[in-house]
């Protein structure tokens, strides 16, 4: 039976745990099988959430965010037989699998349609934690506006800098009135279930919104311009159903593999024109050919379209 | 019995009586405070209340007035059965109280506190309008003037007293009680008051005066009742009394406050105070500047009203508060302020003390007696193993040695010293003090609340340590008890000494004169 | 009112009061939908019938050893201590720097450095409070509850600006080196026959226990703990007595926070080997309930710490098993303060009156 | 800082300061008669919750407002039973409601609606919304003063304004009304009150039911307002930044709108680090600004600022026999 294990913001952050949610669920509706599933109530207890798991025979354990990457180094050894897989980290050992996303790609994407739906030339980032796999988000995203609009102008924003930033949906309203008084007309947010805050306060602002991780355009439809996937449920999913089977070593998933994308739904559909999705469907592919290279704030903590 | 007082509970004086109880009980769990108590006060006519300290009285008059209920008993009031179960019923009943401890709200101006509960519509300005003009009246009428606008906080006793008269004149009250009014006042306040209260009665007003000073039950008062234990014991003339039959009737047998001693034989001086000077923390000189010596082997006495400074004369010597000045003990200095003034550096070097509190001070009383023996000298080498550890066990040996000494009831070491008598709890701290082995012994109110029987044991353990040759300090405000053990007496009065006297040469006239600020 | 006998004192009421939580919690699990015999069954399977439970159980309980205690000296001297929580947050962090200081050459001297740092540390939090309470008046309540908060945003200063090794996402320290690590109960001999696999219950357990009995010893042994007694009933006649307030509001509020800041070396070194955000996880609070349940008793204190270490555990796994949500031991937890701490009176004047109730019979039957 | 920051951060402080004037008012009626309160912050979170799950279920803002001001007077009825009627430890009590609400919220929550302890994301008439003030558009362009009445000022929820109109209304009921007068008697001193024939208990059971209700819309507005649904923990502390600001303010219910206010400011600049480096002329850290509400009532506290002097007979039960 595999489990999975839910990082603090909550499997119901209509975001990223809520992916994972969605991959398991996914797998269970598929085979008819069972998971167990637990959610982080704090810091301390990681260890022994992922000892209890293991310990109660679950069989692949996978867990959701970087966060775990320490304790799953310490436990993954005592537990030979078991396999792991961690999402969002490099995780080096023996029977753990880890996957990882190229977030720049997809955000990157999203940065064009930012841009191009932009009528004041001016558009927002709201990062969760303030860590460099959020800063990786928001320079992909910031190389996709100036790609569309060398002259605009990136508000940049993090919501905190503890797993605490990654459920303040109250701050995130403050922060998304705080850009659109900076004349920000699009804002993305890259924050978990503080996001939500973001899109509402959008939406109640008159402003758009992009969301992430999963598919957030139905949160207020015609509101949210789109959403950048990253499909932390397929990882999930593929990872269910190789079962006992799981291929440990790293696993990357970008655009070229369908790991990351963009939403396009009917409630979206008003708001992307089909010249801006002609536009970003063909940066899309030459990114999957190699032909632009998205810079990965990760490789070298610097970012040539936005300062942090 | 009294020389032919016709003992009825009833006065001769022809009906209405103001109030009436019949039968009044009233227990606080083991404590019997009232047992059936009957009384009938006439209209107009200012009534005293006497009894030894626990004897009911506040009890009594707080059922009267509505805090308390009774266990049992009715009230007439005017004639009429009035059940009283709140004060709210008793102000209708055109009662008014002034309570022993005042009822004052501290920050709020006189007006608020008048107004407090009496206030006209749900609004306040009108009320405070309204007030403002009846104070202006009843100042007028009574002699009753403070300022309407000044802070309680800032006002003296004297003066917070007049505002509790006020607010119950304000409530229209025909029947005013004071529980133990005077016993704050300066003697000029007390004259003060008292023609109030004349006046009042003059005006047709029931004026209820609760006492410990027989001195003002004659002066005062038209009727006088007398309780003992809990129980009404009778109610006289004043006019038809005298002190010493409403003394005999208060303490149930002749009273002889006469202890056995030899003349002193007064050795060196053991405490020398020079112009000893205390501040409180409302910045308010409490001492201003006393000046005495001790010889070893001597009791001198502090006469004086309770609150001219005794208690703060005891508490700077005894090291619990800070003072100015200069006080040796057997030729060295002690110090008063800073680190070394506290009640442990004061034991080391010699002096003991019993203090007026012994609830509040000399007792912890969820600790058990033998916790309590080492109260204060928790840190002697023979309680203890080191200077960490303490010997319990050798603690408790001492406590069941003194408990047979002082023949503490029940002799129970373990027990709490709450669950000990009144007497019996002062008679632990006592041993405690004494056998410690003073130098110095400082003394406050040695046998308030204290029973007859124990009251000459702990004066003949007084004795007997001056006898043994140290110096003691006895601050009391029973004369008798100074009269009787002091080989000296100095009176106090605003701080200030106001006099030497010769216990065998005095007498009660002329210390009452000095406790009342008059040299002469 | 009559008086209780003592036994009823000492166990009825705090049984008593856990028995109304339990109910209530019952109750609310009723509200919810859940079955309460079934979450009963999860926890004490979970907590009380494996090696591995046990392990957690006991694990748990060291951490709320700490914390009671904590809270238990400080009642003594009549301080609410409600700062157990920021008191040990600092524990963590002086225990972080103990350990990643040097390469201690044996737990057992990397045990006493770190021990003696978290106490440090701990106390260190306490004394501002306690010299504010005892030189300026200020109320102590509300100055730890306000401590609490700058221990957070301290800690979240040290973790993500200051100790984050470069590279790591996650806020939290490096891994202690190896030298640190505590042997858990597994590792020592004997115990290990009881627990075979990996536990996170260490030596500190012993530390615990040895804490209780010298909690025990410095109240009812030593001349201060004396004073400290007479001062918490008493502060007047404490005063009279030679009892310096300032010294015993300080002196016990210091070791009141050593306490809570040992608590660290059970938690930071012994389990997590690293410190993480929020690594007390509650437990200072939960020390409020333990010294409460207890009735301020060490002896007491351990009993209770055992039980809300089972609760905490058991609630774990009712988080892991059921669905109902882990939050059901927060509310178990306030329930137990509640009951204890809160509705006291309530529960002696329900008991005093099932006593009467006894005593009447036997009496009414005599007078036949 | 340019003004349209400023102003940015002044209608981000209003909005921020509310739920805290609210809890600070309910903290204040309590107090000032006698009874402490440290469960501000589980009655709020109590009533988010509560409002959150009515408005998500009727569809209004207002049945939540209802729901939410019941659930705040429940745990307020527990405080007062254990408070006033069973003369237990008022601190003790604050501390175990918190707890209380903390996980009951979070279980109710879940039961309900089975989204780990949230409510459904509430829209249109289930929120409380902003409402223009009359003339804003009309003045929104006048220099300095358009844009403070338009943005600020204008466009909060009625809630909003309630809280602002709560300042002088309480002003005015404590210190003009006799309900006012005989309720900072009780917390001064209840023997007066008492001997004065008036009811010690039902004035302060009065106070405490006034700090549920108040406490009620304060949650109401976190749930309903502020944001849209109850999340886990939403009131993250405010019901102890409340009480600080009440401390701060000294029981004064003016000074509380501005305590309130400074410490809403304190809250809207940790959105805005780049404007207090500007300010700062350094990189503060962002817990720093989140402990300063915290810091500055320890050093009130500390007597540093004017002494606070709480109600004398605060936090003590009334017992008249002993
Ligand atoms: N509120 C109370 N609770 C419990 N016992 C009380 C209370 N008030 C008084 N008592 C007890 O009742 C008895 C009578 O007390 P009361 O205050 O009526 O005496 P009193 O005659 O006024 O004494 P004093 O002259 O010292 O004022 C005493 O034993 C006292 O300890
Ligand atoms: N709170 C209590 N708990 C247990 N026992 C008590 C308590 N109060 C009094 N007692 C017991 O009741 C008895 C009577 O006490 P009380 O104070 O009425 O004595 P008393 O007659 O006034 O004696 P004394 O003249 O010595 O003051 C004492 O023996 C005492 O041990
Ligand atoms: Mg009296
Ligand atoms: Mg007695």
């Amino acid at each position: 039976e595999p489990a999975i294990i839910f990082d603090l913001g909550g499997k119901f952050d209509k975001s990223f745990n809520e992916a994972a949610f969605n991959g398991a669920s996914k797998w269970a509706s598929e085979t008819g099988g069972t998971f167990k599933e637990l959610e982080m109530q704090s810091e301390a207890q990681r260890e022994q959430a992922l000892r209890r798991l293991a310990e109660s025979g679950a069989n692949p354990v996978v867990m959701t965010g970087f966060a775990f990457g320490d304790v799953l180094n310490q436990v993954a050894p005592d537990f030979p037989d078991t396999k792991f897989a961690i999402i969002d980290m490099v995780v080096d050992q023996p029977n753990v699998k880890s996957v990882v996303f190229n977030e720049h790609e997809g955000s990157y994407l999203v940065g064009m349609m930012a841009g191009l739906a932009s009528k004041t030339g001016t558009v927002g980032f709201i990062g969760g934690m303030d860590i460099p796999l959020i800063r990786k988000f928001g320079c992909g995203y910031a190389q996709g506006v100036k790609a569309v609009n060398p002259d605009a102008t990136i508000v940049l924003n993090m919501t905190g800098t503890t797993p605490a930033a990654w459920n303040d949906p109250v701050k995130g309203a403050e922060l998304t009135k705080g850009q659109k008084a900076q004349g920000a007309d699009v804002i993305y947010a890259a924050a978990g279930g503080t996001g939500v805050g973001v899109l509402q306060a959008a939406a109640d602002e008159g402003i758009l919104s992009i969301g992430v991780d999963s598919n957030q355009n139905y949160m207020h439809p015609g509101k949210v311009l789109t959403s950048m996937l990253k499909r932390v449920d397929n990882a999930v999913y593929e990872a269910f159903k190789e079962g006992t089977d799981l291929k440990p070593g790293i696993n990357v998933m970008g655009l070229a593999n369908d790991g990351v994308g963009y939403a396009l739904d009917e409630n979206n559909a008003p708001l992307v024109t089909d010249e801006m999705k002609a536009t970003v469907d063909a940066a899309a592919e030459k990114i999957k050919s190699g032909e632009i290279a998205v810079h990965d704030y990760m490789a070298d903590n610097t970012c040539p379209a936005a300062t942090f | 019995m009294a020389q032919g007082v016709e003992m009825t509970g009833r006065p001769a004086t022809a009906a209405p009586f103001a109030i009436e109880l019949k039968g009044i009980s009233k227990a606080f769990g083991p404590v019997q405070a009232n047992k059936d108590i009957n009384i009938a006060v006439p209209k107009g006519t200012i009534h005293g209340i006497i009894g030894e300290n626990g004897a009911g009285k506040s009890t009594l008059m707080s059922i009267l007035y509505g805090f308390y209920r009774a266990d049992a008993g009715e009230i007439f009031i005017g004639g009429r059965l009035t059940p009283i179960p709140d004060s709210q019923s008793a102000i209708r009943a055109g009662i008014g109280m002034v309570f022993q401890h005042f009822k004052l709200v501290q920050n709020f101006t006189v007006l608020e506190n008048v107004v407090l509960g009496a206030e006209e519509g749900a609004l306040l300005n009108t009320s405070l309008a309204k007030a403002r003009a009846e104070l202006q009246r009843l100042s007028r009428d009574y002699e009753l003037d403070v300022n309407p606008d000044a802070l309680i906080e800032d006002l003296s006793v004297g003066h917070q007293q007049r505002v509790e008269i006020l607010k119950a004149l304000y409530r229209q009250a025909d029947i005013l009680i004071l529980d133990e009014p005077t016993g704050v006042l300066t003697p000029d306040e007390a004259d003060h008051l008292f023609r109030i209260l004349k006046g009042l009665r003059d005006q047709g007003k029931t004026v209820i005066l609760i006492t410990h000073k027989l001195r003002e039950i004659m002066e005062a008062t038209d009727n006088v009742s007398v309780m003992r234990r809990g129980t009404m014991v009778g109610t006289v003339k004043t006019a038809e009394t005298s002190p010493e039959a409403l003394a005999e009737l208060m303490v149930g047998r002749k009273v002889l406050l006469e202890v056995e001693k030899k003349p002193a034989t007064p050795g060196a001086v053991v405490l020398d105070v020079q112009n000893l000077r205390v501040v409180d923390e409302h910045k308010v000189e409490r001492l201003k500047g006393v000046s005495l010596q001790i010889r070893a082997g001597e009791i001198l006495g502090i006469a004086g009203v309770a609150g001219n400074g005794q208690s703060e004369l005891l508490a700077a010597l005894g090291g619990i508060t800070k003072a100015t000045g200069a006080v040796t003990l057997k030729g060295e200095a002690l110090p008063l302020t800073g680190k070394g003034a506290n009640g442990r550096a004061r034991r080391e070097a010699g002096i003991g003390h019993i203090p007026e509190d012994r609830q509040a001070l000399g007792l912890i009383m969820d600790f058990a007696a033998w916790e309590n023996m080492a109260f204060g000298y928790h840190h002697r080498p023979q309680y203890g193993a080191g200077a960490v550890l303490m010997d319990n066990a050798a603690v408790r040996a001492e406590t069941d040695k003194q408990m047979a000494a002082y023949d503490v009831r029940p002799p129970i070491a373990s027990l709490a010293a709450k669950s000990f008598s009144g007497g019996n709890q002062q008679k632990i701290v006592v041993a405690r003090e004494i056998e410690s082995g003073p130098d110095l012994l400082l003394i406050g109110q040695p046998t308030r609340g204290v029973d007859i029987g124990a009251i000459e044991f702990i004066h003949k353990q007084i004795v007997a340590l001056r006898d043994a040759g140290k110096a003691i300090l006895l601050v009391s405000v029973e004369l008798d008890e100074i009269m009787s053990l002091s080989d000296r007496i100095l009176v106090m009065f605003d701080g200030q000494v106001m006099g030497e006297r010769d216990p065998e040469i005095t007498n009660e006239r002329e210390l009452g004169l000095l406790m009342a600020g008059m040299t002469g | 009112m009559d008086k209780l006998p003592r036994w009823a004192d000492v166990a009825l009421v705090p049984f008593v009061s856990l028995l109304l939580a339990a109910i209530v919690a019952a109750i609310v699990l009723l509200v919810i939908g859940q079955s309460p015999t079934e979450a009963f069954k999860v926890m004490v399977e979970g907590a009380l019938l494996s090696s591995y439970g046990w392990g957690y159980t006991l694990y748990y309980t060291t951490s709320f050893i700490f914390t009671g205690l904590a809270v238990t000296v400080a009642f003594h001297a009549s301080m609410f201590n409600i700062g157990g929580e920021g008191q040990a947050q600092l524990g963590g962090l002086g225990v972080a720097l103990v350990c990643l200081a040097l390469p201690w050459p044996h737990w057992s001297v990397a045990l006493l450095a770190a021990a003696l740092g978290g106490a440090a540390f701990g106390a260190a939090w306490a004394a501002i409070p306690a010299y504010l309470q005892a030189k300026r008046g200020s109320h102590i309540v509300i100055t730890t509850i306000m401590f609490n908060y700058i221990a957070a945003s301290l800690l979240v200063y040290m973790l993500v600006d200051v100790l984050r090794p470069a590279g790591q996402m996650d806020p939290a320290t490096a891994r202690f080196p190896e030298g640190t690590n505590l042997p858990t109960l597994n590792h020592i001999p004997g115990l290990n026959l009881l627990f075979p696999k990996d536990v996170p219950a260490n030596v500190t357990l012993f530390v615990a226990l040895a804490a209780a009995w010298a909690v025990w010893m410095l109240l009812w042994r030593t001349r201060l703990g004396y004073e400290i007694r007479a001062f918490g009933k008493s502060e007047p006649a404490a005063r009279y007595a030679g009892i310096n307030p300032t010294k015993i509001i300080m002196v016990s509020m210091l070791i009141s926070g050593g306490l809570a800041g040992m608590m660290a070396i059970n938690n930071v070194m012994g389990e997590s080997e690293r410190l993480v955000q929020n690594a007390a996880e509650g437990a200072g609070f939960i020390g409020i309930a333990v010294a409460l349940m207890g009735r301020n008793h060490p002896v007491g204190v351990l009993l209770a710490a055992l039980l809300f270490g089972f609760l905490y555990q058991g609630g774990a796994e009712l988080g892991l098993w059921t669905s109902i949500p882990i939050e059901m031991r927060i509310v178990v937890q306030g329930l137990v303060i509640l009951f204890t701490g809160a509705l006291d009176m309530m529960v002696r004047m329900i008991l005093t009156r099932v006593f009467a109730l006894f005593r009447g019979r036997p009496a009414a039957q005599g007078a036949v | 800082m340019d003004y349209a920051t400023l102003i940015q951060i002044l209608d981000s402080t209003l909005r921020l300061a509310t739920p805290l004037l609210l809890a600070c008012l309910a903290g204040l009626y309590s107090e000032r008669a006698g009874i402490f309160d440290i469960g501000l912050e589980g009655k709020m979170l109590m009533a988010a919750m509560a409002s959150g799950a009515v408005a998500a279920v009727t569809g209004s803002a207002w049945a939540g407002l209802g729901a939410g001001i019941l659930a705040s007077l429940l745990l307020g009825a527990v405080h007062g039973l254990a408070s006033i009627t069973f003369r237990g430890n008022q601190l003790i009590s604050g501390v175990a409601l918190n707890f209380v609400a903390s996980g009951v919220t979070v279980l109710v929550a879940q039961s309900l609606f089975g989204q780990g302890g949230r409510t459904p994301p509430l829209s249109g008439d289930a929120r409380f919304n902003p409402i223009t003030l009359p003339f804003a558009e009309a003045v929104k362009d006048v220099p300095l003063i358009g844009p403070f009445y338009f943005e600020v000022l204008s466009g909060h929820s009625i809630l909003v304004y309630a809280a602002l109109a709560l300042v002088p209304l309480t002003w005015w009921v404590l210190f003009r009304t006799r309900f006012g007068l005989r309720l900072r008697a009780v917390g001064e001193n209840p023997a007066a009150v008492d001997t004065a024939g008036v009811s010690v208990k039902g004035l302060r059971w009065a106070a405490v039911a006034i700090t549920g209700v108040l406490c009620g819309i304060a949650g109401a507005y976190m749930a309903t307002a502020l944001q849209a649904g109850f999340g886990k923990e939403m009131t993250a502390g405010r019901g102890y930044i409340a009480l600080a600001a009440l401390i701060f303010a000294k029981w004064r219910p003016v000074a509380a709108l501005w305590a309130c206010l400074l410490f809403g400011f304190f809250q809207a600049l940790a959105t805005r680090t780049d404007v207090v480096e500007g300010l700062v002329g350094m990189k503060v850290p962002v817990p720093f600004l989140d402990a300063l509400p915290y810091i500055l009532t320890v050093v009130v506290l500390a007597g540093f600022i004017g002494k606070a002097i709480p109600p004398r007979a605060g936090g003590e039960p009334y017992v008249k026999e002993r």
